[in-house]
């Protein structure tokens, strides 16, 4: 019997090895082929994120290695990159399971092992600050689309760049529509007395990201001059959120402010939904809000919720490319596209133009093209002014975008409500979903 | 003196394991140089690093026989006095890294003193409940960077910071505390203490009868685990360069930790390396593979788990339990 | 008045948390084993719940016998399939064996339904609330808080009233003394596995009405469950109800406090620091729980 | 001045009077023993000298020194050794390690302890099993390496818990003589709880009876034997089993 335990387990040991054998050595790396290491967290609890953040990622290296004329745009055309005699791109997924260690290993792996010319992700704020690191450390350029951390640029960091708006330019862009909102502004809704929305509460997830939004809203709150009755970190793992709810709605405030990730904001949702909370305005940072889960496991109890994102398929009424582009996703994923999917798209396509640019994969003469790269707004599926890093390595075009759930005859659009110029429709105001 | 000539003394060891250890250490010593790749590299770091972790629980939790599930608070205390200090006042590793041990020593009697009143299950609990409420203090404490966590200063290569753009110094700098780390517990296991806590584990009753202070016995083992953890946490704050509560306290860790010590086997010394030798390959590979196959989501843990439960019913004693029972002897 | 609502909502929440800690303690109470895969019971109680309101398309309450069923099948094949041999073990195999079910269960579960948030959208209760004067009851709650008085009720009727309660008693009591008694103790064992599967596949079953469903859910109540029953004083049935009602009142309330003195150091970002911390003082001035019994 | 005395010693348990007011002495090198009926509260007793349990009411004075509600680990320093009624056996430690661990009581060096711990073995002709784990051993021994390893703390009081039961005539006989032996030669005062009569009267002199909590008789054994309260124990203890 323990033999036998003992040859069974020396057996699995050797089937381990042989298993793993081909993945430690790393493929050979073949002729005309351009390997960009992919970070996302495709296992553990953000893995519905992760897969969101993959298909955006897929979906952008089919268009550029497969030709797409009718979509318009020149990754569609090259079918690989032009410059480097039509070399296609290699993406090669890794799973940080939202662990910065864990991360940073597989930053290294992806380097030193499989030779990537350079890296993409993280999603995580936290996981990006150690990955980044290790690709600072190895001189590896490094394309960040999805983390919003301020202090991810302010680094000094010489081979880290960032296509996303970070959390200072979206939570602005909240205090901007609130702003707007007591001017007239919005679409479909005359001037708000101040007075009427003055009372903001928020609540933060408690990790790196949650807790630098929070003083990035504190800050902001008072050089619009509104009042933060509630503030609260709380853990994104906690099994209910019924206290949290009830210091918000104990405080009465006009205004709601959430960042939180997927489970925690639906939890946020149902909980005062049943306390039937009401606030005037509801408004997301993107992340839970914004994922495609949020609006399928809610249905119409977010009628009304605003979340800041950086794409909503709207968008298309404004731009021509994102329509095409998502439907191509919505015909092969099933979502439209979201904040996550589109912003692993551009950083792809940011990848593409930055290797066409430099016309060859050694770093420095990427480092030195990302400097003056421009990639003009009509490219993007993103309603941004396009894409240009400022010296930090900051895309200095890119804008938020705030979108309105709104339940019409059974299924729930997400509309656009700023920036006001392109909006999409009325907005619902106020906020009376839970009552 | 002659601590040291015990330390030194594996004497009492079968010649094929004296052999078996001596050719495993030259293995380490060389690792660096059999052309493997970074990220075996970094794996194998992680597996000092957790044997490192696994011998230090192996005090309290396998000669001790008490299930501690706590030692995460101490890895985190190790990690944030060296990066608190680094960050704030420009300190060097070399004189953050012991004050760090002494302060998991002093928390850990603080605290060691109520918890052993405990026993069994109420102590297992107990030793988690604690390091959940450091976490949670150092998640909302700003000193420390709050939930945010620290990113370390980048300084390029200096021993006096500990801080290098080479892993293989990383390598040589955990091996080193590895190596004391066996040392350590070879002598330890040969102690007073040692055999006082094998005695307490058999029945504590007997060991009292025979002028043993069981409370006390267990605080200083547990003291002395605290201290091993510290030191592989002030390791992970240099190598990592950036720490927060959600990775360097985490109940998770806690649990991984006891878990290494376990499934190798527990009271005794090969015990925790040879867990850390199975787990962190098996969970870094199997991870950073299927991680990446939408399809076969989930069955890297499935493998994982399996593993771990086969272990625990057929061999309680651990993997090395089944070595021992051949040999008849335990060491 | 807030502090009223608080504290009606936390009494609500309290026995949840007891009806999740029942199961725990009655496997612990018989065999002194800490079960690590208590929360992915729960979390596969609501699976069933969720599939079976879907494919039936009947109301989620409909299916809370066949949650009780899953569970129960749940906890004889893992008392079979693995705990009996850990039984053998010392308490650190224990902890491992049950440990790595836990690990098992939830990925199998990943690999199952994927990663999806799953929610139950229509059903008696779901989403619907209950308002009594100025309070603001979530039905689901009120429900489970009714069914964890029922479930305790009847176990504890089970346990000290029937015959086979009073053999499991025995069993917990004193192992070999019960089977010179000629009790099949394997056969209580497996019973309290049954029985403990049943409760927490029911309240899974109940979460599910209000609840995400995730694989990962588990994880969130487990350590819960933990305190309560650590706190109550394992294998206590007694103690797990009133811990878990402490516990509930502590996480609500302490926050509320803070709101009331206009303090941002006490608020909801230790609701489960004070859960913990309440716990360790419990047991270090009564190292049995609160209802525990010498070991 | 006594060697050990008891002054009134008082335990219950939650209303069960397990020890009603006893009061006795010992004198240094005497050999007592302790007998009565099951659940007379023998072992109750001895664990309230040693301090397992708290007393609650009399006083343990050991050498003049009052050790009542001392922890058992400081009577043991103080010089009290005991054994148990079972040992718990485990493949954790060998039969010298057990012993080892005694002799750690005064003894700072393994080596040292080691060579003790052999000697004692050697002392009680154990020298066979010393490197054999306790599972590896029958009941007889294991009771005898229990006796070693109080032995090794060198105490001056060896109080020894049923130190026959479960062996046969023959052990039983070499339990005695090694007890006799053990007296004669390390002049240890014993103090030994027995449950068999036969056992304890050739050995002690004096001996102590406990009925239900209190003390019913002590003198010598010959007149113990004979007295009429301590029979009357015995016998309604057999008409009890007889039922």
């Amino acid at each position: 019997m323990k033999k036998g335990l003992f040859l069974s387990l020396l057996v699995l040991a050797v089937a381990m090895g042989l298993l793993m054998g081909p993945f430690t050595g790393g493929v050979p790396a073949k002729a005309k082929e351009i390997k960009i290491g992919v970070i996302y967290p495709l296992s553990g609890a953000f893995a519905a994120a992760g897969r969101d953040l993959r298909n955006g990622a897929e979906l952008a290296l089919d268009v550029l290695n497969n030709r797409y004329p009718e979509l318009g745009i020149s990754i569609a055309k090259w079918e690989g990159i032009p410059s480097l005699k039509g070399a296609k791109i290699k993406l090669i997924f890794a799973d940080h399971r939202g662990e910065p260690g864990r991360g940073a290993d597989l930053a290294k792996r992806l380097i030193m092992d499989e030779k990537v010319v350079g890296l993409m992700g993280c999603y995580h704020s936290s996981v990006t600050k150690t990955v980044s690191a290790v690709a600072e450390r190895y001189g590896v350029p490094m394309i960040n689309g999805s983390s919003t951390s301020p202090v991810l640029t302010k680094r000094g960091f010489k081979w880290f760049w960032r296509t996303t708006p970070h959390d200072e330019t979206f939570t602005k862009d909240l205090f901007e529509f609130l702003k707007g909102l007591t001017e007239g502004k919005v679409r479909g809704v005359k001037a708000v007395p101040k007075e009427e929305i003055k009372r903001i509460a928020y609540a933060c997830e408690n990790t790196e990201w949650g807790s630098s939004v929070a003083k990035v809203i504190e800050q902001m709150a008072k050089e619009y001059g509104f009042d933060v009755v509630k503030g609260i970190l709380y853990s994104a793992k906690s099994p209910d959120l019924t206290t949290e709810s009830q210091a918000l709605v104990a405080a009465k405030p006009d205004c709601m402010l959430f960042t939180s990730y997927i489970s925690d904001a639906i939890l946020f949702v149902r909980t005062l939904k049943s306390m039937k909370a009401s606030p005037k305005v509801v408004w997301g940072q993107d992340a839970g809000f914004e994922i495609p889960d949020f609006r399928a496991t809610l249905g119409k109890d977010v009628h009304g919720i605003l979340t800041r994102t950086v794409f909503i398929p709207k968008v298309v009424k404004v731009k021509k490319a994102a329509g095409k582009i998502n439907a191509l996703f919505k015909k092969r994923y099933g979502t439209d596209l979201t904040g996550a999917s589109g912003r692993a798209f551009v950083a792809l396509q940011t990848w593409a133009h930055v290797l066409n640019a430099a016309g060859s994969t050694d770093p420095k003469a990427i480092q030195k093209v990302a400097k003056e790269l421009f990639i003009p707004a009509e490219e993007l599926i993103m309603p941004w002014g396009g894409v240009k890093f400022d010296k930090t390595g900051q895309n200095v075009l890119g804008t938020g975008l705030i979108g309105q759930y709104q339940a019409k005859g059974g299924k729930v659009e997400l509309e656009i409500v700023y920036p006001f110029d392109l909006a999409t429709a009325d907005m619902v105001y106020p906020f009376t979903t839970w009552k | 003196m002659g601590a040291i000539r015990e330390a030194f003394d594996f004497s009492d060891f079968p010649l094929v394991e004296r052999i078996g250890f001596g050719i495993f250490c030259l293995f380490l010593l060389a690792f660096p140089w059999l052309g493997m790749d970074s990220f075996g590299m970094a794996v194998m770091i992680q597996f000092l690093l957790f044997s490192l972790f696994g011998m230090g629980w192996n005090t309290i939790g396998g000669y001790g026989g008490q299930v501690e599930l706590g030692k995460a608070q101490y890895v985190g205390i190790g990690a944030y006095t060296v990066a608190v200090l680094m960050v704030r006042w420009d300190i060097p590793y070399w004189f953050s890294m012991p004050l760090g041990v002494l302060i998991a020593l002093g928390y850990s009697f603080l605290i060691g003193y109520p918890l052993f009143r405990l026993k069994g299950h109420y102590f297992a609990i107990a030793t988690i409940a604690t390091s959940l409420v450091l976490q949670d203090i150092f998640i909302n404490w700003n000193f420390v960077g709050a939930a945010k966590g620290i990113e370390l200063p980048i300084k390029g290569n200096t021993f006096l910071y500990m801080q290098f753009t080479n892993d293989t110094y990383y390598y040589y700098f955990i091996l080193a505390y590895f190596l004391a780390g066996v040392l350590y517990m070879n002598w330890f296991r040969k102690s007073k203490l040692g055999y006082q806590l094998r005695m307490i584990k058999i029945d504590e009753e007997a060991a009292e009868s025979l002028g043993i202070d069981a409370r006390w016995c267990k605080i200083k083992a547990y003291a002395i685990a605290s201290a091993f953890v510290a030191v592989g946490g002030s390791f992970i704050a240099v190598y990592n360069l950036y720490i927060d509560p959600e990775s360097v306290m985490h109940l998770e860790l806690s649990i991984m930790i006891a878990l290494m010590a376990m499934l190798g086997g527990a009271a005794s010394l090969w015990g925790p390396i040879i867990g850390a030798a199975i787990l962190v390959p098996l969970d870094r590979y199997l991870g950073s593979w299927l991680g990446g196959h939408k399809e076969l989501m989930g069955v890297d843990f499935m493998i994982y788990a399996a593993i771990i439960m086969f272990i625990a019913a057929f061999e309680p004693r651990g993997i090395w339990g089944i070595v021992e029972r051949y040999r008849g002897r335990r060491t | 008045m807030v502090l009223a609502d608080a504290f009606i909502q936390g009494i609500l929440m309290g026995f949840l948390f007891a009806l999740i800690s029942l199961g725990l303690t009655i496997i612990f109470g018989v065999m002194d084993i800490v079960n690590f895969a208590h929360g992915e019971f729960l979390m596969l109680g609501m699976y069933t719940a969720y599939c079976l309101s879907i494919s039936l398309g009947v109301d989620p309450l409909v299916t809370l016998p066949l949650c009780g069923a899953v569970g129960a099948l749940l906890g004889l094949v893992s008392y079979y399939g693995l705990v009996r041999y850990l039984l053998r073990g010392p308490m650190v195999a224990q902890l491992l064996g049950t440990f790595g079910l836990m690990l098992f269960l939830r990925y199998l579960a990943v690999f199952l339904w994927g990663i999806d948030y799953r929610m139950i959208k229509k059903g008696l209760l779901v989403g619907k609330s209950l308002t009594i004067g100025p309070f603001h009851l979530d039905m689901t709650k009120v429900v489970c808080a009714l069914l964890s008085l029922v479930a305790f009720t009847v176990v504890s009727w089970i346990i000290f009233k029937t015959r086979v309660g009073k053999a499991l008693r025995a069993t917990s009591i004193n192992r070999e003394a019960a089977s010179y008694m000629g009790i099949k103790t394997e056969r209580m064992n497996a019973l309290a596995w049954a029985m403990g599967g049943i409760t927490v596949g029911i309240a899974g079953g109940l979460l599910a009405n209000f609840y995400y469903i995730y694989p990962m859910v588990g994880l969130l109540f487990v350590m819960i469950a933990f305190a309560t029953v650590a706190l109550g004083g394992f294998g206590s049935i007694k103690g797990a109800f009133f811990a878990g009602i402490l516990i509930g009142i502590l996480e609500t309330v302490f926050p509320i406090i803070g709101h009331l003195l206009k303090t941002s150091i006490i608020g909801p970002q230790y609701k489960m620091t004070i859960v913990y911390l309440a716990y360790f003082l419990v047991v270090v001035f009564r190292p049995r729980g609160l209802f525990g019994w010498e070991q | 001045m006594a060697f050990l005395e008891v002054r009134n010693l008082t335990k219950d348990f939650g209303g069960i009077v397990a020890n009603n007011d006893i009061s006795f002495s010992i004198e240094e090198g005497e050999i007592v023993g302790l007998i009565g009926p099951n659940g007379a509260g023998k072992t109750t007793l001895f664990n309230c000298i040693v301090g397992y349990y708290r007393p609650d009411g009399g006083r343990v004075i050991f050498r003049g020194r009052d050790i009542t509600g001392w922890k058992p680990f400081q009577t043991a320093r103080e010089g009290i050794g005991r054994t148990f009624q079972l040992m718990r056996a485990a493949g954790e430690l060998t039969a010298v390690e057990h012993v080892m661990v005694g002799a750690f009581l005064h003894q700072e060096d393994r080596v040292e302890a080691e060579r003790e711990a052999r000697e004692v073995l050697a002392f009680m002709g154990l020298e066979g099993v010393a490197d054999l784990y306790l599972t590896e051993l029958p009941l007889a021994i294991q009771k005898q390496v229990g006796l070693a390893r109080a032995l090794a703390i060198k105490p001056v009081l060896l109080m020894l818990d049923e130190v026959a039961s479960g062996l046969n005539p023959t052990e039983t006989e070499e339990m005695v003589k090694l007890l006799k032996r053990i007296h004669r030669e390390k002049g240890i005062t014993l103090f030994l709880i027995e449950h068999v009569m036969e056992v304890v009267m050739p050995i002690s002199e004096k001996v102590i009876v406990l009925d239900g909590g209190v003390k019913i008789a002590e003198g010598p054994p010959e007149e113990i034997a004979h007295d009429e309260k301590v029979i009357k124990a015995y016998l309604g203890e057999k008409y009890a089993r007889g039922l």
